[in-house]
């Protein structure tokens, strides 16, 4: 089977181009905004860490080694399409979009976290592993039904093909050909359990033919290979011709969480041969003549002041409302959460 | 039904109309009046639905507003969410209540938390419809009674109407409502008896019980199929001289408790009829509510009258685990005599 | 894809061979049985429908149709292999040596008949859809453990693919490469819905992919195809190489259930010219010569007898005992429940 | 605790353990006598559970006893009943209860029922452990409490230690049990605190709450990580002159009504406290029992002091989400100067 899914790739560990075909469609522009977003979200996902350790971030899931998995399909969206992340996939969404500042909110423990910027159709983080693929599959027939041409796309990890939704989802979306993109980060690990113990499939791509769909495996680590793929599944897509799955095979270089001691399940060596992503597109960047000194100097300046900006955005956010505990439940408050509410704020008034 | 106008009947405005038939009606207005509805289910298109229940809505509506789906109950939940997210109103129906479990997942991580998760900029204004109970001799796991696992659920309303009037307008406000909505239909009620019910468009008000039958001595509070065993225990305790109060209580979550409090402060005794199991049924949140409310109204303990505490049992054995009217007349006896 | 998962056929509707290769391990004795369960098992269904029709049993899922899908399959189990069937095989379970008194209880709602032979490892039929293969894979894998030869079917159709619990109880069997044997009876509708509404993938079989683990398309109606390729995977999973996933594409002639219309969904040309698994045999052994008129009436005769003694035998059985709400939920019961016991009975006894 | 023999800790037979060493030296133990023990769960082999609930198990026991399953609920569910029914003892492990949810149809319909639906031909003699409640500033959805969805399901037992000792012994008794037992984990205290546990095997016996504090003025009633908090209130009101008796629960089904029944009928009064959301939680369970067999001992109504009925917030307000113990002296004041 694994013959059938030849992982893709367009530029190799050295960053030399190794698929042609792709030359003419690449240009500055292109890799500029690749290689921005990918410093961005990693210049971010550095200093979650950082905070997390001082104290001033609850557990955080770092995404470090993905980014041009994240980076690459988030860049190929259009701006009115449908996003559903997991909790490790805030790259991608700040790609899209997402507040930085909003997103160190959610890994402080605020509700606020959540809130997708006006216009940007962004699902809060899935916890539950896999329950976003049908949402996914849902939105998606929302704008076949209305005739669009918007689509959904779907991040969930290795693991998350283990369980139930994932094929629920799968099967609606092909059933109902909805346009809407399963985009798998296989990063080689569900917290500690190694993808040889989640699935006997030698791929996760060839799960696609279980529905019928088109299935595609690509090297995660390739900024261009993710754009270009992602890009061709969304056309698809858009084109009513439904669902496309990619795996897109990545690692993630540090723990799951900042709760987690990978070394106490994942072998040293074993990722040790796999050069990180951001290095890739360096030096194709390098090879082919995109590399501008100056440019990446101001571009890293600028993500730093961005970061810190997000984070005294944070820091100096209002402080949590204890009406949100009770706020957001209905529409309109039912009597007797009202009666609990009223009742708790007076407890709170007499301490 | 008390809340039909009269007016409806005199100028013709009425029909008789089953259970069945009076929430196919609902369905086909809101069809009709309002393109975001959407139905999906297993078996509801050409089918028509296991009950009957959506009978000739594909014909009327067509295969992308009247969808048969995959056997997949999570899958139907959870794309209705990404519909009802996105501009539609999904109802969604399940064939059994027995069969909602592989969905339990989506409805308590996601159609009920997603408005408080996202600070009410996601809704999920979605309608389940779900046929429950038991009493049919219905093959075996089709006759479950499980509202307390929604009622325990902040973010989703579960409404259980056991009339074709209530039927047709509880759905149609759960179909309106910006919340998502649980809609039980006692299966045992489907077709038992005719209603005139107004074929136009009304509502009836979620959150709100209804006292169906006026007493003095003791409160029987019930749902569902429960009405009628509570009514017919009711007419034998009439013979011996006790005065029952019935509340249908119609919504489960939010509880109407004044209409509860109301009644017991007046009867001074209340007795609980359901069909679920005893242990972690309803019934002990309407005990608290009579606690919380009217302790010191209450001349007896509370008698609660339930399912017992088993698996609903094969059909030639359901009768004994159901309530019925002698097991709720010796509660009435037995909270009168205390 | 589905030129990858053509339909074997051993015998085609003519009664021809068509597949020599297996010409030798076919002999008379086979063919018999499998002609013997096949009318037992029909006599069986069409008296239910009757008893149903006079009111004499509950609602009943007949499987008229699927005979050469039910009993190949169950001839080819060993006598301690575990069965988990669906509320529709209970003409693979009366095969394998299930009562058929006991079965005509089950549809009567008596839970009496959920109870097995002793000895026979018969799981109660699965009524909540594809629930049973992770139960199969389980006992399979407790076999494993042991070290056994013995080995697990589950029973399931079409529909039952759409649901999470299939996925997973593959899943789960193809990474801990237990014994079981995934039997799919595509009869093409899951109620009313068809196939192609349940899924977009042109074959069942090829959802074997996503395990990586064998898959087999074969003509469901005829017996000997059955036969042989659910044993070539029993043998497989006894030997230590895993699952199989099985699809036996079939038809169900009646209707769902007896409270089931299926003229309403169905076409009626749609199953004309399917030719009857048992015709299918017959002509099959009139052609080989393994066809004997007195034989046959004497099975037949034997098997109308039986059939009448199961009705006799469930009709004398002793009514239903209300002890039985009670008493098998727990191992000893809680006194709460006692006390509910207690009560209840006496509230009967002063009815 | 109460139960810890004397002897035992004279001749040197116990160890100073946290909750979850207590929990991992229950399962050591059986894995240890009983060839039939055999884990299952998410992350629980290499990396020893993420609470360290498995630590060096899988090292000592192997990867055949000891198993990393793949991120599938239902899958691990469905195969140890499987494994159950064809003579293995699972103990299938939940990563938090938060995920029980998509294994809850295998739970409800089969776990629970297979031994009435086979009258006991074939049983499913597994303990499922998770991990549940807030207060741990975890990330959001891994804080439910939510047992009552486990409570109203005949056929499983579910029970709650709330220390080091108790854990031990309900999960030795859970593995020996015939049948189903859900082991409910109060994460906030898996490390709260340590305390002399017996090396050896013994059990708790399942069905029995236990007194923790003895009082003459009102029943506090509590399991889990509430257990701490009544103590706490029960301090500050006896500051205030108020006589507090505490019950842990510890079993949540069958609960022990004897012991609540006795400490009412002498107190007078009851505070209820739990961290589950206030409708449909188990507390109103413990109204209806005080209701059933106390009635006319009652001196107040009775108070309940639980979770609020909404979603368990996000960790920077899950603190007013949870009981105190300001909240439970309140309701303690409100029964006591009712
Ligand atoms: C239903 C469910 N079960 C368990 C968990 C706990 N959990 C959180 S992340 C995770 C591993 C997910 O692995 P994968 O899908 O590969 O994504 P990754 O974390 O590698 O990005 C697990 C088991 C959960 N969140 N939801
Ligand atoms: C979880 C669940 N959902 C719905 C049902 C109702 N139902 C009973 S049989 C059936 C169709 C099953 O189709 P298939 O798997 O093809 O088996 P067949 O009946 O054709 O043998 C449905 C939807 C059920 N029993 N369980
Ligand atoms: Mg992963
Ligand atoms: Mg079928």
């Amino acid at each position: 089977m694994e013959q059938n899914y030849p992982m893709k790739r367009i530029i190799d560990d050295q960053g030399n181009l190794v698929d042609a075909s792709f030359e003419d469609m690449i240009d500055e522009k292109l890799v500029k905004e690749l290689y921005y977003n990918m410093i961005r979200i990693r210049t971010y996902d550095r200093k979650a860490i950082n905070l997390q350790r001082q104290g001033r971030l609850g557990t955080y899931a770092p995404f470090e080694g993905q980014e041009a998995a994240q980076v690459g399909s988030a860049l190929a969206l259009n701006s009115d399409d449908w996003v559903f992340p997991t909790y490790r996939d805030h790259g991608a969404t700040i790609t899209f979009g997402k507040s930085m500042a909003r997103t160190f909110l959610y890994w402080n423990g605020r509700v606020e976290g959540c809130v997708p910027p006006e216009g940007k159709n962004i699902f809060p983080p899935a916890v539950p592993i896999a329950t976003q693929l049908p949402h996914a599959a849902g939105a998606a027939w929302a704008e076949k039904l209305r005739g669009t041409r918007n689509a959904s796309i779907a991040y969930f990890g290795d693991g998350a093909t283990s369980e139930g939704d994932f094929h629920e989802g799968l099967n609606f979306a092909s059933v109902f050909q909805v346009p809407v993109v399963f985009f798998n980060q296989n990063n080689g690990y569900a917290i500690s359990v190694p993808i040889e113990k989640q699935m006997n499939s030698a791929t996760i791509a060839q799960k696609s033919v279980a529905y019928g769909m088109p299935g595609v495996r690509i090297d995660g680590n390739d900024c261009l290979s993710v754009y270009f793929e992602t890009k061709k599944a969304f056309d698809h897509a858009r084109n009513g011709d439904g669902p496309t799955l990619i795996e897109a095979v990545t690692w993630r270089t540090g723990a799951h969480t900042t709760a987690d001691d990978p070394s106490k399940y994942r072998p040293k060596e074993q990722g040790e041969h796999i050069v990180d992503p951001i290095t890739r597109i360096e030096l194709f960047m390098k090879n082919y003549g995109y590399w501008d000194d100056q440019w990446v100097q101001d571009i890293k300046a600028k993500t730093t002041i961005e970061v810190e900006q997000a984070v005294e955005e944070m820091e100096n956010f209002p402080p949590p409302n204890v009406n949100d505990v009770f706020d957001h439940v209905f529409a309109e408050m039912p009597t007797q959460l009202a009666e609990q509410k009223e009742a708790y704020l007076a407890h709170l008034e007499r301490q | 039904m008390t809340q039909l106008k009269e007016s409806d009947q005199q100028n013709g405005t009425t029909k008789q109309m089953t259970m069945i038939q009076a929430i196919n009606d609902g369905m086909r207005l809101m069809l009709e009046e309002d393109d975001r509805t959407i139905i999906l289910g297993e078996d509801i298109g050409k089918n028509g639905g296991v009950f009957r229940a959506t009978e000739g809505l594909q014909e009327k509506f067509g295969v992308e507003r009247v969808v048969d789906t995959p056997l997949s109950e999570a899958g139907i939940i959870g794309t209705s969410i990404g519909l009802a997210v996105n501009g539609f109103r999904p109802i969604a129906e399940i064939q059994f209540l027995g069969f909602i479990y592989p969905a339990y997942e989506q409805i308590m991580t996601h159609v009920s938390r997603l408005r408080m998760r996202s600070m009410s900029h996601f809704t999920v204004p979605m309608v389940i419809r779900a046929p429950y109970g038991a009493g049919i001799r219905a093959p075996e796991i089709h006759s479950d009674s499980t509202e307390i696992l929604f009622t325990h659920m902040p973010g989703i309303k579960v409404v259980c109407p056991s009339n074709p009037y209530d039927a047709k307008g509880l759905l149609i406000a759960a179909m309106e409502d910006p919340d998502p909505v649980l809609v039980l239909e006692t299966m045992k009620n489907y077709r038992s008896k005719r209603e005139e019910v107004p074929v136009g468009k009304y509502t009836v008000e979620i959150g709100k019980g209804e006292i169906v039958r006026e007493g003095t001595d003791v409160t029987l509070i019930a749902w569902g199929a429960m009405v009628s065993i509570a009514e017919k225990a009711a007419e034998q305790a009439e013979k011996k001289g006790i005065s029952c109060e019935i509340i249908d209580l119609r919504t489960l979550y939010p509880i109407d408790r004044d209409i509860i409090a109301q009644s017991v402060q007046k009867t001074t005794r209340a007795v609980i009829i359901h069909e679920a199991h005893n242990s972690g049924g309803l019934g002990n949140d309407l005990v608290s509510i009579i606690n919380d409310t009217s302790f010191l109204y209450l001349r007896a303990p509370i008698e609660r009258v339930t399912g017992f505490d088993v698996p609903v049992p094969f059909f030639t054995l359901e009768e004994h685990y159901l309530p019925t009217p002698a097991r709720v007349v010796e509660g009435i006896e037995k909270v009168v005599h205390f």
